[in-house]
């Protein structure tokens, strides 16, 4: 299959050369955009390509850019939420936690996409993810009056827009989990 | 101008003092660890400000640096020193 | 010196003093360690304080990533001699914050 | 008192606590943080040395030479921990004075 | 529990008192009558900084007015990792199953931070010729980044060989050393860089030095830090 | 009046990074005080980032602490994580706030 090769070929120097762009101008807004820097500059951002390239070799996903975007708003908006909250908590005199672990089900299956899903849940109000355990993602919630489940679902379908992916239909529940391990959860 | 940045900075040294508490009391490793976590975020924005009143733009350098090691010891943490309990799989019990 | 430059000073050397003096009177292994882990982060603050910019640079890519690094993975090695971990949920350390809610 | 004189007094206190605990703490890893903190207070010396200098530039030489050093240092502090390491897995005991430890914990608490 | 003992002999600890107090009080008084009118040695490196090859003063010293320092230093780095490797924690291959095992957010931030990491290790050797930066900062980061990498379970990639390893850390010391006694074979003295050639020879060893003591920091982590596996068996075996 | 725009959003920033302190101080377990540590401290250095850049003399200089902005919030997030599954699977038990 001729066509196939040519087009894998093609997404491979497509790839090399977005990482290229990428970290050549990551090297541009740390040297401050001093034009001197290049003669270091170009055998260091080759390095750090080749280095990108033999540590995530096939990237089998890409970006898809408005949904990027849709992402990077929402992960700003929920993110100053979720300080705010926390902050507010961790000033109250009553002290107001109803902590508990819940365990949700993914929709999302690659697993780039669980990290990026887990690190997002980390820094939104009132969750904090605990380790993944086959489809389910182990979370700590600050108080269980949130509607933890919904903003769970809200940030898993942002997650996908990034990468484009269509959601399972399976999963997308929680359960609140009486032990440590989430061995029995309801 | 440079008067406030330098007490705004003196008032992130406090915030890394009351993480040093923490540190202090525990109880657990895991807790202590957290507190030293703090002290790379606090010092990344320390540095950032002591760049602007100092007016010494290398300190950003020193601040990137901060930023790219801040997790560093929570992960030698995680994967060294800290040593699964009994329930997981392929652990022995430490 | 401004005032508040001298706040900033005053702070962070009683902070490192008192950092060398806990790391070191500590008993426990782990404890001790964390402590100067900080006492390196901070020590790279003070760097910069001494206008030695250079040596902040080298102080945190070593104190925070290298040394750090080495000294936990000792204390892993040499863990329960000094300190017991919390295995189990009936340790007494290991339920958390019951003293300090 | 100036700016540097707070850390140049800093440096000695630090290269002072190092050296008691250096002699009186029995664990290897005391000792080396020991070590460590010693070698902290003779660089803030050196440092505040080359802040004393009256002109419009700090003596960047005595900057070199405690960059050289932080360097060393961390080479000393990980062989030293090699050593220590070693040490213990040979004999289970991490200190030098072995008469303090036989009442230390069981590592398989 | 039983109790640990936390220091030595009580009389131990008075004789230590005594002498660390008295070194303190000396030191102290020492540092705060150091006489300020004394001219250091700053204006005579500025004065000749030009002839250095680089505009940083740090760098130029370290490189340059004294490169001695900088080649015992690194002798000093090569002699403590041949320490460490021939203390012998076993270098078997314990380390490569351990990337299977890896939490795959770790193994995520390493593959995100440790290419960001080389090209600031980069920039700091780039930097450091005119600003804060140099060899040692950018060797050290480059050396974060293996660390990194090997607790994230990238210890070994398959390509670095035994012999590879070993050539990169000394490369730094050798490079270093042929140009100091080929700069007195050339005339001069012992790592007299002829002046016209100074920044490229700088820039030369520079560069090597920085993969060297990256490397090493690596080597020393990897070589002392016993693997994770062997700490498992080692508890099992304690249990 | 961008100066003072500036300095109240540092200002701001320092708050978040007291009350992440005073989380670390005050809740009642490590999952808890996770929670204060990673969400008020990165706010408190993205408004300190934020008002340093209304001084900033260049982007790029804006660019550059962004950057730094995004590095301390990518490990936060997974030393949260790490930290949070290491304490979890040593069977370090949350507090509860009902039992």
């Amino acid at each position: 299959m001729p066509t196939r090769e040519l087009a894998s070929r093609i997404d491979r120097i497509v790839q090399l050369l977005q990482r290229v762009v990428i970290f050549a101008v990551l090297w541009w807004v740390i040297a401050e955009a001093d034009p001197d820097g290049w003669l270091f500059g170009v055998p260091f951002v080759a390095l750090a390509v080749v280095a990108s390239l033999g540590l995530t070799p096939s990237r089998t996903w890409r970006i898809d850019p408005p949904g990027a975007l849709k992402y990077a708003w929402y992960f700003v908006t929920q993110s100053f939420l979720g300080g705010i909250d926390v902050a507010l908590r961790a000033i109250r005199p009553s002290l107001p936690l109803d902590p508990m672990i819940v365990r949700y089900r993914m929709r999302l299956a690659p697993e780039h996409a669980r990290v990026l899903f887990a690190d997002t849940v980390s820094l939104l109000p009132g969750t904090l993810s605990t380790g993944f355990e086959d489809d389910s993602l182990t979370l700590h919630v600050l108080d269980c009056e949130l509607p933890i489940e919904q903003s769970l679902r809200d940030v898993e379908e942002r997650v996908a827009g990034v990468f484009g992916l269509t959601l399972s239909s399976e999963g997308g529940d929680l359960r609140v989990c009486e032990t440590l391990t989430g061995d029995e959860c309801e | 101008m440079s008067v406030i940045i330098f007490g705004l900075a003196s008032v992130l040294m406090l915030s890394v003092i009351a993480g040093l508490i923490r540190v202090e009391r525990g109880p657990n490793p895991a807790d202590r660890m957290l507190a030293a976590q703090l002290f790379g975020t606090t010092g990344v924005a320390i540095l950032l400000l002591l760049a602007e009143a100092m007016e010494v733009p290398a300190l950003r350098d020193v601040a990137l640096v901060f930023a790219l090691l801040a997790a560093m010891a929570a992960v030698a943490f995680v994967k060294r020193a800290w040593h699964p309990g009994p329930s997981e799989k392929g652990g022995g019990p430490s | 010196m401004t005032v508040s430059g001298w706040t900033f000073d005053i702070l962070l050397v009683a902070t490192l003093v008192w950092l060398a003096v806990r790391a070191l009177a500590e008993i426990k292994l782990f404890k001790s360690i964390v402590l100067f882990i900080a006492f390196g982060l901070l020590v790279s603050l003070a760097w910069v304080r001494l206008s030695a910019p250079d040596i902040a640079l080298a102080e945190a890519a070593i104190g925070a990533g290298i040394t750090g690094a080495l000294l936990l993975d000792a204390a892993g090695h040499m863990r329960g001699r000094a300190e017991p971990y919390p295995v189990s949920s009936d340790t007494e350390e290991a339920a958390g914050g019951e003293d300090d809610a | 008192m100036s700016q540097t004189d707070l850390y140049t007094l800093a440096g000695s206190a630090l290269f002072v606590i190092g050296l008691y605990a250096l002699i009186t703490r029995p664990h290897l890893i005391h000792k080396v943080l020991a070590l460590n903190i010693s070698s902290a207070g003779v660089f803030f010396i050196l440092v505040g040395i080359a802040r004393r200098v009256v002109g419009p530039v700090p003596d960047p030489l005595p900057h070199a030479m405690v960059l050289t050093g932080i360097v060393v240092t961390v080479s000393a502090t990980a062989y030293a921990l090699a050593l220590a390491k070693a040490i213990y897995t040979e004999t289970g005991v991490a200190a030098l004075d072995a008469g303090d430890i036989e009442n230390e914990g069981d590592p398989g608490e | 529990m039983p109790k640990v003992t936390p220091t030595s002999p009580f009389a131990v600890r008075v004789a230590a008192l005594a002498v660390c107090a008295a070194v303190g009080a000396l030191l102290a008084r020492a540092v705060l009558y150091i006489p300020e009118t004394e001219q250091g040695l700053a204006p005579l490196i500025d004065a000749n900084l030009e002839a250095s090859g680089v505009t940083n003063a740090v760098t130029g010293v370290l490189l340059n007015f004294r490169g001695y320092d900088t080649l015992l230093e690194i002798a000093v780095l090569v002699l403590a990792t041949i320490g460490v490797l021939s203390l012998g924690v076993k270098q078997t291959g314990t380390w490569a199953p351990l990337a299977a095992q890896a939490d795959p957010v770790l193994s995520a931030l390493a593959r995100f931070l440790a290419p960001i990491m080389i090209l600031v290790s980069g920039y700091l050797l780039w930097a450091g010729e005119h600003a804060p930066g140099g060899a040692f900062q950018a060797g050290s980061v480059l050396g974060a980044a293996g660390v990194l990498l090997a607790l994230s379970g990238y210890a070994r990639p398959v390509w670095v060989t035994r012999f590879a390893l070993r050539a990169v850390i000394s490369v730094g010391f050798i490079v270093f050393l042929a140009t100091a006694v080929g700069a007195m074979l050339v005339g001069g003295t012992l790592l007299e860089y002829p002046r016209d050639y100074a920044k490229t020879l700088m820039l030369v060893v520079e560069t090597l030095l920085t993969v060297s003591i990256g490397a090493i920091l690596v080597s020393l982590f990897i070589a002392s830090a016993s693997p994770a596996e062997e700490l498992r068996h080692r508890s099992r075996g304690e249990a | 009046m961008i100066d003072a725009i500036s300095i109240a959003l540092i200002i701001v920033g320092a708050l978040f990074f007291l009350a992440g302190s005073a989380g670390v101080l005050r809740f009642p377990d490590v999952y808890t005080r996770l929670h204060a540590l990673t969400k008020a401290d990165n706010l408190g250095l993205g408004f300190v980032v934020l008002g340093l850049s209304l001084r900033a003399d260049s982007w790029v200089v804006v660019l550059k602490m962004l950057i730094i902005w995004a590095l301390v919030i990518v490990a936060g997030a997974t030393a949260g994580h790490l930290v949070a599954e290491a304490a979890r699977t040593s069977h370090v038990v949350p507090w509860r706030r009902r039992s």
